[in-house]
C-alpha cells in the first residue's frame, strides 16, 4: 500500500540498476580472487570450474549475466538521460534495455548447455 | 455501475495516528477533495485538510489517494475508487500537522535554499527585455515554469525520504527555469547552491516525480541539465 | 472558558498573501530595511487567495499607441462613472511600472510577441488590446514569483494564521494590533503593530456559486466594519457568466469556464439545447459580463435549465482539435472532474466573482483609522460599478506596493506602538471561541440557505421585495448560527470551527450587500434592480456608504467627486 | 562532521559517470567473449592461452580494472549514504577500502593472466 509510488517503469529500472549494481559490486572481489587462483593453483581453478557447471550455480552466472547486461543496458539509459537530454524517450528506454538484458541471459544460457 | 457509497479510510491524528473509515455517498461529479469535505460537513466536523482553489491552481490539496500522491481537486473519484474504496494519508516526506493536513515549510525552505528566485539588473524604471517565445533557453524554460508548488514530486521522489537535505524535484526545477532566463544574473551562486550530491548529483532518475507531477512537467530532465552545467562549473573551478 | 492569548510585536503586520499583501511585504522591506515585517494569512503563504487564480491578465498601458488616459477613460466608463477617480488614476497610472518591476525584478515573464515584444491581449470592455498575460495561468506566474522574493527576504511569516479581530488602542485613537489565531493549535496571539495592512482580498463567497478560493470569506471587510470603518460600493457584486456547476456535492460547482470560450465563438445553450443570447443583445454570446450574466439569469428563471439548473456552453460546433490546443487548460479541467468540453455540453451558471466594494481608503492606502491601511480586493472604490477584466490584479499589485511604500515613509513619523484595549481582545477570544459553549444546529444547512437567499433574492437581479425577503432572511440565518455549535474536542486545525467563522463574516458582510442594494435606486453596472432598471443621471451620481453602530448596518450616500472628468467628457484627444 | 565539498561529489560523480562509459565498451567486449568462451567450455586453458602473453588483452583489462575499480566504490559510496546510517567517513573509508581491493585483485589476476602463456 505504502509503496504504490514506486510502481512505474522508471522506478523499476532504478531498483534494477541498484540491485544489479549491488550485485555486481559483490561478486566482483570474488570474481578477481578465482581467476587469480587460475595462475597460482590451476588445480584449484579448474575444480572450481567443474564445480559451478552445477545447475543451480550455473544459474546464479546467469543471473550475473543478466545483472551486467542490466546493468549495462540501465547506465547506457542513465548517461543519455543525463547527457543527452532525452525528454520522452525514457520510458521506451527502460523497455529496451529490460528486453536486452533478458535476451543476453538467454543467450547466455543457450550456450552454457 | 458505481455502488451507491464508497468506503474511505483517513489518516486520523499527527504522525502516529491510525486511520479510521466512513462511508460516503458516490455522487457523479465527485472529486477526492469532495468526499473529503462531505465528511468533515457530515460526519466528522473535526476532520482537517488543505485545499484553497478548488481547480487545481493552488496546490494545496495534495494528499496520498491510494499510496499515491494526487492534487484531490482535480481527481475525480471513479480513476482511484479501487472497488469502491479510497485510503487516504498526508503528503509522504513532510510533517504531519494534523490529519490530512502538512506543514510544508522545509519544502519552500528548500525552494529557496536552491536559489530558486529570480536575480535580475534591471529595473522597473527601464524597459522589458526582449526575449523571443521561440528562443531554445526560454523554451526550456516554459516548460518547467507552470510549477504549483503541490508537493506531490517531493513526496514521491525517495531520494527526499533517504537523504533529509536532498533539495528534491520542484526546488530544482524552478532552478534550472531560472539557469535558462536570460535575464537571470546569478547563474553561477545557483549553480553552486544546486551542485553536489544534496542538489542534483543525489537524484537517481527514479522519476516519480514525471510520474506524477500533475502539471506534466518534467523534473528529471530539469535535473539532468542542472547536472551538467554543474558540472561545466566544477570543470572550470568554480565551484568550492 | 479560557481567555488567554499571547502577545507579541512587529512593525508591520500584513493580513494576506495575496497580489497585495505581498507586494506590500517586498515595498515596504526594501524602504524600512530594519522594520520587523509580518505577513500573517489563513493558508500557506503563497498558495491561497485569488490572485493566484487569475487566468485572463492584467492591464496596463504599456504599448506606444496605448495611453493612460484611455485606459482610464475605460476604468471610468466600464465602473459607469461611479469610480473614486483619484484611485482610478493612481491604479492606471502605476500599472505600467508594477508590470516592469514584476518583469524585471521579481522575474515574472509574460508571454510575448514572436519578436520578442511583450504580448497583450484583448479583454472585453477595452477599447485597446492591454491585458498583459502568462498564457492562461498569470497568476500563478505572479505570486509564485512575488513568494520566492519574500522567502529570499527573510520576511516573518504567519502562515496558517487566521485574523479576528482588529484591536484599537486603549484610548480608540488609533490601531494597536490584531488578534489572530493559529490555526494549527487553536491558540489565540494578539499581534501589536505600528502598522496593519489589511489586505485578506473581500471574495463573494456567500453565493451560491462563486470563482474565489475557499480561504476567502469577507473576513477583512467584517473586521474593518466591526472597527468602525465606513465600506463603500458594497452593492456592487459582479458576476462571472460562465462558472461550471455539477451540483451542490461538489467544489468544483462555481469555479470559472474562461471567458475566452465565449470570444471564440463558443455557444451557450438554454435547457432545451436552444440558443438564446441573440434575443437579448445583438452581440449575442460576445455580450459584455454583466449582459450575459443577466441573459443567463432570466434564462433559468423561466425554467429553461439542465439538470443542476444551469445552462450549457458548448464549442462542439467548431473544430476539435483549435478547441482543444487552444483551450487546453481548460479542457483539461473539465476532462478530470468528468466534462467534455470538446464534443459535449457543458452545464454553466453565471457565478459570483468579485466585489467592487470594500473598505474607503486614500490613493496612499491610509484609511480613517490611524495605523490602518488597506488594498486589494478589500478596498472599494477603484473600480466603481463594474471591474474591468485585467483590472482585480492590478489593483490589488499596483495599491499593495503603494502600502508598503506608504508604510514605510509612515513609520518613522507615526510608527508607536500603542496600548491595546485588552478588553476589546478579550471580548474577541470569546466571541471567538462562542461555538463551542453551544450544542446542536446544522452548519450546512446555514451555509447552503445563505447561499441559496443571495443568489436568488441579493443576486444578478434584484428589488425592493426580493431585497426585503433577503433582509430577513439573512437575520434569521444570522441567529440560527448563533444557536449552532462546535464539538469541543479538538481546535487543532478544526475546519469546522473556521467555516463557523467564515460564516459569520460572510453572514455580516451579506446584509451590507443586501442594505447597500436596498439603498441604490437605479440600476448601474453590476447592480441591476428590477424596479429601477434605468441609471440615473450620472452628474449627480453618490455612492453608498455602509457603516455599523451597536450592531446595526446603516448606509449613507455620498457624492461622487468627478475631480478629473466630468461624466460625457473625455481625457481623450482623438 | 564536515561533508565532502561540492566540487569533490562533483569530480566523483562526473569520474564515474566516464568510468561508466568506459565500462560500457569494456562490458560488451566482456559479455562477447564470454559467449564465445563459454561454448567450448570454460577452463582456466581456454582463458590462458587467449589472455596470456596478448598484451591487447593484457591493456583491455587493465582499463576493465581500472574503471570498475572507479565506477563500483563511488556507486556504492551512494548507495551506503542513502540506504544505511553510517557517517560518511565511515563510507568513505569502507569505499577506499573496497577500491583498493578491487584493484589488487584485479591487478593480479590481469598480470598473472598474461605472465602465464605465450612464452
Ligand atoms: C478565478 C479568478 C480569476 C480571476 N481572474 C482575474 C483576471 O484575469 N484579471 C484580473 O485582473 N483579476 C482577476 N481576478 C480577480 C483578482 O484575482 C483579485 O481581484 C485580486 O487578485 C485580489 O488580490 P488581493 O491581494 O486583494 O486578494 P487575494 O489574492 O485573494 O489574497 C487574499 C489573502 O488574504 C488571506 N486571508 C483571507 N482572510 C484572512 C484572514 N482572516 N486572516 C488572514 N489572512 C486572510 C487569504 O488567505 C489570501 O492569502 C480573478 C479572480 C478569480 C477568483
Ligand atoms: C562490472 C561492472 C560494474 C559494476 C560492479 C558496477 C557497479 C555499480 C554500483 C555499485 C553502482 C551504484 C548503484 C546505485 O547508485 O544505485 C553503480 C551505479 C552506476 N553504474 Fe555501474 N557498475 C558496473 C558497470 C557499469 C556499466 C557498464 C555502466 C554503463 C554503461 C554503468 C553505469 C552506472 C551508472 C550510470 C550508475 C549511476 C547510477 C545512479 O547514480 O543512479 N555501470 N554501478
Ligand atoms: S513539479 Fe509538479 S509535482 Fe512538483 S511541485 Fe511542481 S507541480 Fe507539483
Ligand atoms: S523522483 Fe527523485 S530521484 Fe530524481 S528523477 Fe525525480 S528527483
Ligand atoms: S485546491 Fe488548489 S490545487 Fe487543489
Amino acid at each position: 500500500m505504502a509503496r504504490v509510488h514506486r510502481n512505474h517503469p522508471a522506478y523499476w529500472a532504478f531498483v534494477i540498476h541498484r540491485l544489479s549494481g549491488l550485485g555486481l559490486a559483490a561478486f566482483l572481489p570474488v570474481h578477481l580472487y578465482v581467476l587469480g587462483l587460475a595462475l597460482s593453483d590451476s588445480t584449484a581453478f579448474a575444480d572450481f570450474i567443474s564445480w559451478s557447471n552445477t545447475p543451480a550455480l550455473k544459474a546464479l552466472e546467469t543471473l550475473l549475466v543478466v545483472f551486467l547486461s542490466a546493468h549495462l543496458s540501465g547506465g547506457l539509459r542513465l548517461l543519455a538521460l543525463e547527457f543527452l537530454d532525452w525528454r520522452n524517450w525514457q520510458k521506451t528506454l527502460v523497455a529496451l534495455s529490460g528486453g536486452f538484458s533478458l535476451c543476453i541471459g538467454l543467450v547466455f544460457l543457450l550456450y552454457a548447455y | 455501475m458505481q455502488t451507491d457509497q464508497i468506503s474511505v479510510s483517513i489518516w486520523r491524528g499527527g504522525e502516529d495516528g491510525k486511520y479510521q473509515t466512513y462511508r460516503v455517498p458516490r455522487l457523479e461529479s465527485q472529486t477526492v477533495l469532495d468526499v473529503v469535505t462531505y465528511i468533515q460537513r457530515e460526519l466528522d466536523p473535526s476532520l482537517s485538510y488543505r485545499f484553497a482553489c478548488r481547480v487545481g491552481v493552488c496546490g494545496s490539496c495534495a494528499m496520498t489517494v491510494n499510496g499515491k500522491a494526487r492534487w484531490t481537486c482535480r481527481t475525480h473519484v471513479s480513476r482511484v475508487a479501487d472497488g469502491g474504496a479510497i485510503t487516504l494519508a498526508p503528503l509522504r516526506n513532510l510533517p504531519v500537522v494534523k490529519d490530512l493536513v502538512v506543514d510544508m515549510a522545509v519544502f519552500f525552505d528548500k525552494w529557496e535554499k536552491a536559489l530558486g528566485s529570480f536575480v535580475g539588473d534591471q529595473t522597473r524604471d527601464q524597459a522589458l527585455a526582449a526575449v523571443s517565445p521561440a528562443d531554445p533557453r526560454r523554451r526550456e524554460a516554459s516548460a518547467g515554469i507552470e510549477c504549483i508548488g503541490c508537493g506531490i514530486c517531493y513526496a514521491t521522489c525517495d531520494v527526499v525520504d533517504w537523504n533529509k537535505d536532498y533539495l528534491g524535484p520542484a526546488a530544482m526545477n524552478r532552478a534550472w527555469t531560472l539557469i535558462n532566463d536570460a535575464r537571470d544574473v546569478a547563474r553561477l551562486p545557483r549553480l553552486q547552491a544546486i551542485a553536489g550530491d544534496n542538489g542534483c548529483l543525489g537524484c537517481h532518475s527514479q522519476q516519480g516525480c514525471v510520474e506524477r507531477c500533475p502539471k506534466s512537467l518534467n523534473p528529471t530532465v530539469a535535473i539532468a541539465g542542472l547536472k551538467r552545467e554543474s558540472m561545466k562549473a566544477a570543470l572550470k573551478g568554480e565551484l568550492s | 472558558m479560557t481567555i488567554e492569548f499571547e502577545q507579541s510585536q512587529t512593525d508591520v503586520l500584513i493580513l494576506g498573501a495575496g497580489g497585495a499583501g505581498l507586494f506590500a511585504a517586498l515595498h515596504a522591506s526594501t524602504l524600512a530595511p530594519d522594520a520587523h515585517i509580518t505577513i500573517a494569512v489563513k493558508g500557506l503563504l503563497g498558495k491561497c487567495g485569488c490572485t493566484r487564480m487569475v487566468q485572463g491578465g492584467f492591464n496596463a498601458a504599456m504599448a506606444a499607441e496605448d495611453s493612460i488616459e484611455r485606459h482610464f477613460m475605460d476604468t471610468i466608463e466600464g465602473g459607469k462613472w461611479l469610480n473614486n477617480q483619484d484611485l482610478a488614476w493612481t491604479l492606471v497610472n502605476e500599472a505600467p511600472r508594477r508590470i516592469r518591476e514584476l518583469e524585471n525584478e521579481l522575474g515574472c515573464f509574460f508571454d510575448r510577441n514572436p519578436d520578442g515584444s511583450l504580448h497583450q491581449k484583448a479583454f472585453a470592455g477595452q477599447t485597446f488590446d492591454r491585458t498583459v498575460h502568462k498564457g492562461d495561468l498569470t497568476g500563478i506566474e505572479i505570486i509564485n514569483r512575488l513568494a520566492e522574493q519574500v522567502w529570499k527576504r527573510g520576511i516573518h511569516r504567519l502562515e496558517d494564521h487566521r485574523a479576528v479581530e482588529l484591536i484599537r488602542s486603549k484610548d480608540g485613537s488609533g490601531l494597536a494590533g490584531v488578534l489572530m489565531m493559529d490555526m494549527r493549535t487553536g491558540k489565540f496571539r494578539l499581534v501589536q503593530a505600528k502598522a496593519v495592512l489589511l489586505a485578506t482580498g473581500g471574495g463573494p463567497t456567500m453565493y451560491k456559486y462563486h470563482t474565489p478560493s475557499g480561504d476567502k470569506s469577507c473576513d477583512g471587510m467584517a473586521m474593518a466594519l466591526r472597527a468602525g470603518l465606513p465600506l463603500r460600493d458594497m452593492e456592487m457584486v459582479q458576476f462571472h457568466p460562465t462558472g461550471l456547476i455539477a451540483g451542490p456535492g461538489t467544489r468544483i460547482t462555481g469555479t470559472i469556464i474562461e471567458e475566452g470560450l465565449r470570444g471564440y465563438g463558443g455557444h451557450l445553450l438554454g435547457g432545451d439545447k436552444q440558443r438564446f443570447m441573440a434575443t437579448y443583445d445583438d452581440r449575442a454570446e460576445r455580450a459584455t459580463r454583466d449582459i450575459v450574466s443577466r441573459a443567463m439569469y432570466s434564462e433559468m428563471r423561466k425554467g429553461n435549465i439542465g439538470p443542476n439548473g444551469g445552462l450549457y456552453i458548448t464549442m462542439k460546433h467548431l473544430d476539435a482539435k483549435e478547441v482543444r490546443t487552444r483551450f487546453k487548460g481548460m479542457v483539461q479541467r473539465c476532462h478530470d472532474c468528468g466534462f467534455d468540453l470538446v464534443a459535449g455540453d457543458v452545464e454553466v451558471v453565471p457565478t459570483a466573482h468579485y466585489m467592487m466594494g470594500g473598505v474607503e481608503f486614500a490613493s496612499d492606502c491610509q484609511t480613517e483609522l490611524p495605523g490602518l491601511f488597506a488594498a486589494g480586493e478589500d478596498t472599494g472604490g477603484v473600480h466603481g460599478a463594474n471591474r474591468l477584466g485585467g483590472n482585480g490584479v492590478a489593483n490589488s499589485t499596483v495599491f499593495g506596493g503603494i502600502a508598503g511604500d506608504a508604510i514605510a515613509r509612515w513609520l518613522p513619523d507615526h510608527g508607536v506602538f500603542r496600548e491595546p484595549d485588552l478588553d476589546a481582545a478579550k471580548a474577541a477570544v470569546a466571541a471567538t471561541q462562542y461555538p463551542f459553549r453551544i450544542e446542536g444546529g446544522h452548519m450546512p444547512a446555514i451555509r447552503e440557505k445563505l447561499y441559496d437567499v443571495m443568489w436568488e433574492d441579493a443576486g444578478i437581479l434584484r428589488d425592493a421585495g426580493s431585497l426585503a425577503r433577503a433582509r430577513a432572511a439573512v437575520d434569521d440565518l444570522h441567529g440560527e448560527l448563533m444557536r449552532t455549535g462546535i464539538a469541543d474536542d479538538n481546535r487543532a486545525y478544526n475546519l469546522s470551527w473556521h467555516d463557523w467563522l467564515n460564516l459569520e463574516s460572510q453572514i455580516l458582510i451579506s446584509k451590507v450587500v443586501i442594505e447597500a442594494a436596498l439603498v441604490r435606486d437605479d440600476s448601474r453596472g453590476a447592480h441591476f434592480r428590477e424596479d429601477f432598471p434605468e441609471t440615473r443621471d450620472l452628474e449627480t451620481s453618490r455612492y453608498t456608504k455602509a457603516t455599523l453602530a451597536d450592531k446595526a448596518i446603516s448606509i449613507t450616500t455620498e457624492p461622487v467627486i468627478f475631480n478629473r472628468i466630468k461624466p460625457g467628457e473625455t481625457l481623450l484627444s482623438d | 562532521m564536515s561533508l565532502p565539498s561540492a566540487r569533490t561529489e562533483s569530480f566523483l560523480w562526473l569520474a564515474q559517470r566516464i568510468s561508466a562509459m568506459v565500462l560500457a565498451v569494456c562490458v560488451t567486449v566482456h559479455i562477447a567473449t564470454m559467449i564465445i568462451a563459454v561454448q567450448g567450455g570454460l577452463s582456466a586453458a581456454e582463458i590462458i592461452s587467449r589472455v596470456g602473453g596478448s598484451r591487447l588483452w593484457l591493456g583491455f583489462y587493465l582499463v576493465f580494472v581500472t574503471a570498475v575499480a572507479i565506477h563500483a566504490p563511488i556507486g556504492l559510496k551512494s548507495v551506503l549514504r542513502e540506504m544505511t546510517a553510517l557517517p560518511m567517513r565511515r563510507i568513505e573509508l569502507l569505499v577506499g577500502l573496497f577500491a583498493i581491493v578491487i584493484a589488487a585483485l584485479g591487478l593480479r589476476a590481469a598480470f598473472g593472466l598474461y605472465g602465464l602463456g605465450g612464452q
